[in-house]
């Protein structure tokens, strides 16, 4: 079965190929272009659990579970740049993860885009999607996940700007690439800093590879000019590429906005996959962020700081997501936010920690996504949570499976996936023993998770009717709405018909995910942690008793606390007291005005880029554009005026000075010749005359002069 | 006023009334005849400082008066010839209106 | 203060000078030539009185003989022996005049007031036509070579110029 | 013997010259000389006059003067009286002065050269250093003279006899040095008085004249031809060639002037013949070493008188020369001759006594005579002259 890893590239390539045909299809063909999308999909699944039970035989196996196909790919000079894929149990997790996903979610768009004329070019766009993750999750080699990395980046950008007569979508599109874009900079920095100083850019290349134990000392012991150590900066260079594509901190603002695309492109795209290609970077590369000399052994400094990042960013989106009232934008918040934890599970407890919260939350957020897609459809295209509520009698399934998303991702105890992954990232930090505060942040996160979560379950599934009458339209306050989009409001204002239930195509996907969401949750429990086990390649055995070990008993007690907290405390401001008029003010903001429009206005920090960035660039247009039309045009000017002033100099000099001058001196000559012409009479007595007046005074000088002696 | 003065103021005048002839008169001929004055005044003030000199028994003085009478004849022959040819062109001898060598 | 052989020495300059002027005065220019003459005759007259016997003889053989008859043929030549009309003095011979007494004045002057020449006369030097010739012959034998160079040039260049106008005719 | 008679002018001037207080003895014998010499010449000229004239009447095979006085020898007499008793004509246009100087300029000169001449042992009147450079200075004046003469008279002829006259004197001055310098090279001097000490002695019997000699033979021969030609006498006496331009220069002389000129030409014949006779033919010495006895100073006037006679007789015999032939023979032929005369006599100097002397002077004089007389008569120059139209 090891042929099966020389041939990995196969997974990648169905997709790629529907892809490529449905590109060629015209838009009539949408049954084949479905069908082929789908089809391949579902080989890739296959192929996959293959994969993973060829991984799962090797796991034990020598070479640390791992099979890696290299192949010379391009020759420039005497070099040769080798690609090549790996097969190891992250590759294999991660194979099932994306194509379960997908084929989930090209289900469910099936019924969701039925009526959008564009799509066959949705599914092309999909599929392409699909092959483009595939092939990043395969790559042996950092240029391999770099150019899947840009084609992933390039197809969130299509199919985020697919309704592209939309101008926000448009807008969202440019944001989210040029955004990205930022990150993958440092990314692409740091793959040819490591090229250059590795030689290499295969992770395992039987020894010789960058992420093998030869290089990386190498890496770690060769200092910066800034004293960093050489692995640190590649590290930390790659870590911005992640938190650009992940939506960390300072890159986040792409994501929310993101929304602008199909609820099925949200759900793949920026809530199971994309998103975490940053996080499966971190753990791609994690034996380079953790490559040190040993000085501090639970952590380098770029480990330090991926943690602080994302407790940072957990913190920072979980109270954005507070104060939203678009029904997609508080679960973008809330991706945001659990990527924050996944980047501090893997800072602080390793990638086992990381990758598990990423599996188990890629599929109760992709639940909730589709859960939140067929609330729309079923209200028209409604997505502002004010205009909703009391569906939960009009959609049982949605509603039921919405529930079981919810408690997944808010972490309610034992049951739910989202619960031992969280926990798994809280033990970490509890144990991480550089600094307490990523422990109480991410307490701090955990609960506003699961008050925000309510929240919106209140809002959309409990309390009053509200998607009455036109009234509400003109007097919505924020700057929420787009200005000119012919969104479902417009249809809002037309008729006040019943929300209906999707139909099943829709709903099948969201009955998976949701067994998944609650079973996924037991592989990776502190008493049988297969999982974590898998991935290091030990072999799991199941002992209760761990769960009772000193150190994991308290954390699980504080968890589950904090949970029921954010669940009663959202009961209590929103459950209680139903909402029952749409443009009621929302509680907490009768509570904290101001403190709750800072959070609805995303801490100002579009302002903030817009001021800062766009402004800096529009000052330095200007500043070009005033230092061309000044400066360099001035200094034309000057030297024109200069050659003209000195070509009239010239005039002058000439004309003036040589012209005349020259005429009077010659008159001056000829003048003078003439008086002495005069002299010159012809008359030889005259000569005589002279000689004797000459003779006297020479005698007269003789005389006078002798005269002494 | 020893006779060595005496000579020489004698010479002195000679010279004197030769230069005025020259300078005064219109005839070519009458110049030359005042140049052959002057070059006799010279010899004249040659042989008087030999026989007044320190070593008359030198004789330069007399050698050099014999060499200057030598050459005052071929000077007096020439620039005879050359008054006879310039009346020959411009039949005149008047030095005024021989003036056409001029600037 | 007048000795003995200063009256001679006025006799003789005086005939010079009167000769001297006459040339430079008389209009006719034959009277001047034959003044020329005189005074020539008298200046070999005061050579021989200086004691140079071979220099006043050379004198009058030259001047009196050959140079006197050259400038009365020139005259001849040259019309010269008619009366012309014009007055004889150029126009501007007061200058020549002023220029002359000047020259004259100056070298009075230098003579009068030098005392190079005060000491008395020397004995007169018995010089004899022997000596004269070995110095010619001996040490001025280059200037008598030149001399006899000079001499013949001018005679060749005097029939030259003379010739010319037979020819052209 | 000889000592008194020879010298008796010599002690009776000296005897003279003591009567005169010291202070003006100098003067007092520089005037008894000057009066001696212009007595004896004056005499001479007298008795030349009538000599010439009874000479050329035999040449001409008829008598002389043979009326006034026996044998016509008071004919100067005669002559002086017509002279002196002549009116002496001026013609208006004549330059009074220049016409009154010109006998005295011509006689004065003349009487001058007389003074260098050794008359006798002892009988020089002036001993110069360099009197044969006085002799020729002061011949030079002689053609002032005849210039004087012949432009003052206002004459087209008497000028263009000056002319003619002053050209030729020209001519033969420069031969005439020339063939005097031979002899002055041999001497060594130019003081007559030693050059004719340098003839003295004898050889046998033959005097150390140099006229006996090759080169002193061909001197003295063109020395009296030079001579002749400064006088204006026989063959050369174009000036005054009656034929064509009556009387020359002198023609409007008349009177005791003409008588003047006359007294000038023979005197200056008498004074280059003496000259000859001192260069050439032994001065006052006698021809023969036994003839000693004879006063020097007869000796003297004895060869004056015997060239005399031969002026006479070549005036009788030579016919007139045409003018150019008169130049031509000057430049051409006196010339060369007189500058080879020179070369000879240099040659004779240096090389040794005997018979090789003899032979290679004579030839050097008589080659060049013989050539230079072919060539002149080539060119037709020198021959006489063919009348193609006269026959």
């Amino acid at each position: 079965m090891s042929r099966l890893a020389d041939h990995l590239w196969l997974i990648p390539a169905f997709p790629l190929l529907a892809a490529a045909v449905s590109a060629v299809m015209t838009r009539r063909r949408r049954a084949m272009a479905a069908g082929m999308g789908i089809g391949s999909m579902a080989l890739a699944l296959v192929l996959s659990g293959a994969a993973f039970v060829v991984a799962m035989r090797h796991a034990d196996g020598s070479g640390g579970g791992r099979v890696v196909f290299n192949f010379p790919w391009l020759q420039f000079g005497d070099a040769w740049l080798k690609l090549g894929w790996v097969l190891d149990p992250l590759t294999a997790v991660m194979l099932v993860m994306v194509s379960l996903v997908g084929l989930l979610i090209f289900i469910y768009s099936v019924g969701y885009m039925a009526h959008d004329e564009n799509f066959t070019r949705f599914f092309c766009f999909l599929s392409l999607f699909a092959a483009a993750m595939l092939g990043l999750v395969i790559a042996n080699s950092l240029l391999l996940f770099f150019i899947c990395w840009e084609l992933v980046g390039l197809t969130s950008y299509l199919l985020i700007g697919f309704w592209y007569h939309k101008p926000s979508a448009a807008a969202a599109a440019k944001k989210a690439f040029i955004t990205t874009r930022i990150g993958d900079l440092a990314f692409l920095l740091g793959m040819v800093w490591l090229y250059s100083q590795s030689g290499t850019l295969l992770f395992y290349d039987g020894g010789a590879g960058c992420l093998e134990p030869s290089s990386l000392l190498t890496l770690a012991t060769r200092p910066t000019a800034t004293g960093l150590m050489v692995s640190t900066g590649i590290a930390l260079l790659l870590f911005c590429g992640a938190i650009g594509k992940s939506g960390q901190v300072p890159l986040h603002v792409w994501l929310p906005d993101a929304m602008e695309g199909p609820t099925p492109v949200s759900a793949l795209i920026h809530a199971a996959t994309m998103v975490a290609a940053g996080v499966f970077l971190v753990a791609r590369v994690y034996p380079l962020f953790s490559a040190s000399t040993g000085a501090a052994p639970d952590g380098t400094a770029s480990l330090a700081a991926v943690t602080w990042v994302g407790s940072l960013t957990a913190v920072f989106a979980a109270t954005i997501a507070v104060a939203q009232t678009d029904i997609k934008r508080i679960l973008a918040y809330s991706t945001v936010s659990q990527l924050g934890f996944m980047m501090m599970g893997l800072g602080m407890g390793g990638v086992a920690v990381g990758m598990f919260h990423l599996i188990t939350h890629a599929f109760f957020k992709a639940l909730l996504f589709l859960g939140a897609g067929s609330v729309i459809h079923g209200c028209r295209e409604e997505q502002d949570i004010r205009y909703m509520g009391g569906l939960g009698k009009f959609m049982p399934v949605t509603f039921a499976t919405y529930g079981i998303g919810m408690l997944a991702l808010s972490g309610f105890p034992l049951v739910f996936s989202g619960f031992w992954s969280k926990d798994g990232i809280l033990h970490a930090a509890h144990s991480w023993n550089a600094s307490h505060w990523p422990f109480y942040l991410g307490v701090f996160g955990a609960c506003l998770t699961a008050f925000y979560m309510t929240r919106q379950v209140a809002y959309v599934f409990f309390g009053a009717r509200r998607a009455d009458g036109a009234a509400r339209l003109a007097s919505v306050p924020e700057a929420e709405s787009h200005p000119g989009l012919p969104s479902p409001r417009q249809a809002r204002e037309g008729s006040t018909h019943e929300p209906h239930e999707s139909p099943r195509v829709m709903t099948a996907p969201l009955v998976v995910l949701s067994f998944f969401a609650v079973a996924l949750g037991f592989i990776g429990t502190p008493a049988w942690p297969w999982f974590q086990a898998f991935l290091s390649g030990e072999h799991a055995n199941l002992a209760l008793n761990r769960l009772a070990e000193e150190g994991a008993l308290p954390v699980l007690a504080v968890s589950t606390a904090v949970v029921f907290l954010g669940l009663g405390l959202g009961w209590w401001l929103y459950g209680r007291r139903p909402v029952t008029r749409a443009l009621e003010r929302d509680v907490l903001e009768r509570l904290w005005p101001n403190v709750f429009t800072l959070l609805r206005r995303k801490y100002f920090v579009d302002e903030i880029y817009e001021w800062a960035v766009v402004g800096f660039n529009a000052w330095w247009a200007n500043a070009c554009a005033w230092l061309d039309r000044w400066l360099w045009d001035g200094l034309v000017q000057l030297v024109s005026l200069t050659v003209v002033g000195l070509s009239w100099l010239d005039r002058f000099l000439d004309e003036v000075v040589i012209n005349s001058g020259f005429d009077k001196a010659c008159q001056g000559l000829t003048g003078g010749g003439g008086l002495l012409a005069r002299l010159q009479s012809g008359r030889v007595q005259t000569y005589l005359r002279l000689m004797g007046v000459g003779l006297t005074v020479l005698a007269l000088l003789l005389l006078w002069g002798c005269r002494a002696s | 006023m020893t006779s060595l003065q005496a000579y020489l103021l004698l010479s002195a005048l000679l010279f004197a009334i030769g230069l005025a002839g020259a300078l005064a008169r219109r005839n070519a001929i009458i110049v030359l005849i005042g140049i052959e004055l002057m070059l006799n005044a010279a010899n004249l003030n040659f042989i008087a400082f030999w026989r007044f000199g320190p070593n008359p028994e030198a004789l330069t003085g007399v050698l050099f008066a014999i060499f200057s009478i030598g050459i005052a004849a071929a000077e007096a022959a020439v620039g005879l010839a050359l008054v006879i040819s310039i009346y020959r062109h411009q039949k005149t001898t008047d030095l005024g209106q021989v003036d056409s060598l001029k600037g | 203060m007048v000795n003995e052989p200063m009256a001679t020495l006025i006799v003789l300059a005086s005939l010079t000078l009167a000769g001297a002027l006459a040339a430079m005065w008389l209009r006719n220019l034959v009277h001047c030539a034959l003044a020329l003459a005189v005074s020539l005759a008298g200046l070999a007259a005061v050579y021989l009185q200086l004691d140079a016997q071979f220099v006043g003889f050379a004198q009058l053989l030259v001047y009196v003989g050959a140079v006197a008859i050259l400038i009365v043929f020139a005259i001849l030549l040259t019309r010269g022996s008619e009366p012309h009309p014009q007055p004889i003095l150029s126009s501007t011979w007061l200058v020549g005049a002023g220029v002359a007494v000047a020259v004259f004045a100056v070298f009075a002057w230098g003579i009068l007031s030098s005392k190079a020449v005060k000491q008395e006369a020397a004995p007169a030097p018995a010089t004899t036509v022997a000596q004269l010739g070995n110095q010619l012959m001996t040490h001025y034998i280059l200037p008598l070579e030149v001399l006899g160079l000079l001499l013949t040039s001018a005679l060749i260049g005097a029939v030259l110029i003379a010739m010319q106008e037979r020819r052209p005719r | 013997m000889a000592e008194p008679l020879d010298q008796i002018f010599v002690t009776l001037k000296r005897l003279l010259v003591q009567l005169a207080p010291v202070g003006w003895q100098p003067f007092l014998a520089a005037i008894i000389s000057v009066a001696a010499v212009i007595a004896t010449f004056a005499a001479l000229f007298a008795l030349a006059t009538v000599l010439e004239r009874k000479g050329l009447g035999r040449i001409q095979n008829r008598y002389g003067p043979n009326r006034v006085g026996p044998f016509g020898f008071l004919q100067p007499v005669a002559d002086g009286l017509k002279a002196l008793t002549k009116e002496d004509v001026v013609p208006r246009a004549a330059d009074q002065l220049v016409h009154f100087l010109a006998p005295l300029v011509l006689v004065v000169p003349v009487f001058l050269s007389l003074a260098v001449l050794p008359m006798g042992r002892n009988m020089v009147p002036v001993d110069l250093d360099g009197g044969v450079l006085f002799f020729f200075a002061v011949g030079a004046a002689t053609e002032l003279s005849v210039f004087m003469a012949g432009w003052s008279s206002r004459n087209k002829y008497s000028l263009l006899g000056a002319m003619r006259a002053i050209a030729q004197m020209i001519s033969y001055e420069v031969p005439l040095i020339l063939s005097a310098l031979a002899a002055i090279m041999m001497a060594g001097s130019l003081s007559t008085v030693k050059i004719v000490e340098a003839q003295a002695g004898y050889t046998g019997w033959l005097p150390h004249w140099y006229a006996l000699t090759p080169w002193g033979f061909a001197g003295l021969l063109l020395f009296l031809i030079g001579a002749t030609a400064e006088s204006n006498r026989s063959p050369f006496d174009l000036p005054e060639g009656e034929s064509e331009i009556i009387a020359g220069y002198y023609v409007e002389y008349s009177g005791f002037k003409f008588a003047l000129f006359f007294l000038g030409e023979y005197i200056g014949m008498f004074a280059a013949s003496g000259l000859a006779i001192t260069l050439f033919l032994g001065g006052w010495h006698a021809p023969l070493p036994f003839l000693e006895w004879f006063p020097s100073w007869g000796w003297f006037f004895a060869k004056l008188l015997g060239l005399l006679a031969l002026f006479i007789w070549v005036r009788g015999t030579l016919p007139r020369l045409r003018m150019d032939q008169l130049m031509n023979f000057a430049w051409k032929f006196m010339l060369p001759m007189t500058l080879i005369n020179i070369l000879v006599t240099g040659a004779w100097r240096f090389m040794g006594a005997g018979a090789a002397r003899w032979v290679v002077c004579s030839l050097l004089i008589l080659v060049p005579y013989v050539l230079l007389g072919r060539v002149l008569r080539a060119g037709g120059q020198v021959a006489p002259r063919v009348y193609r139209y006269g026959e």
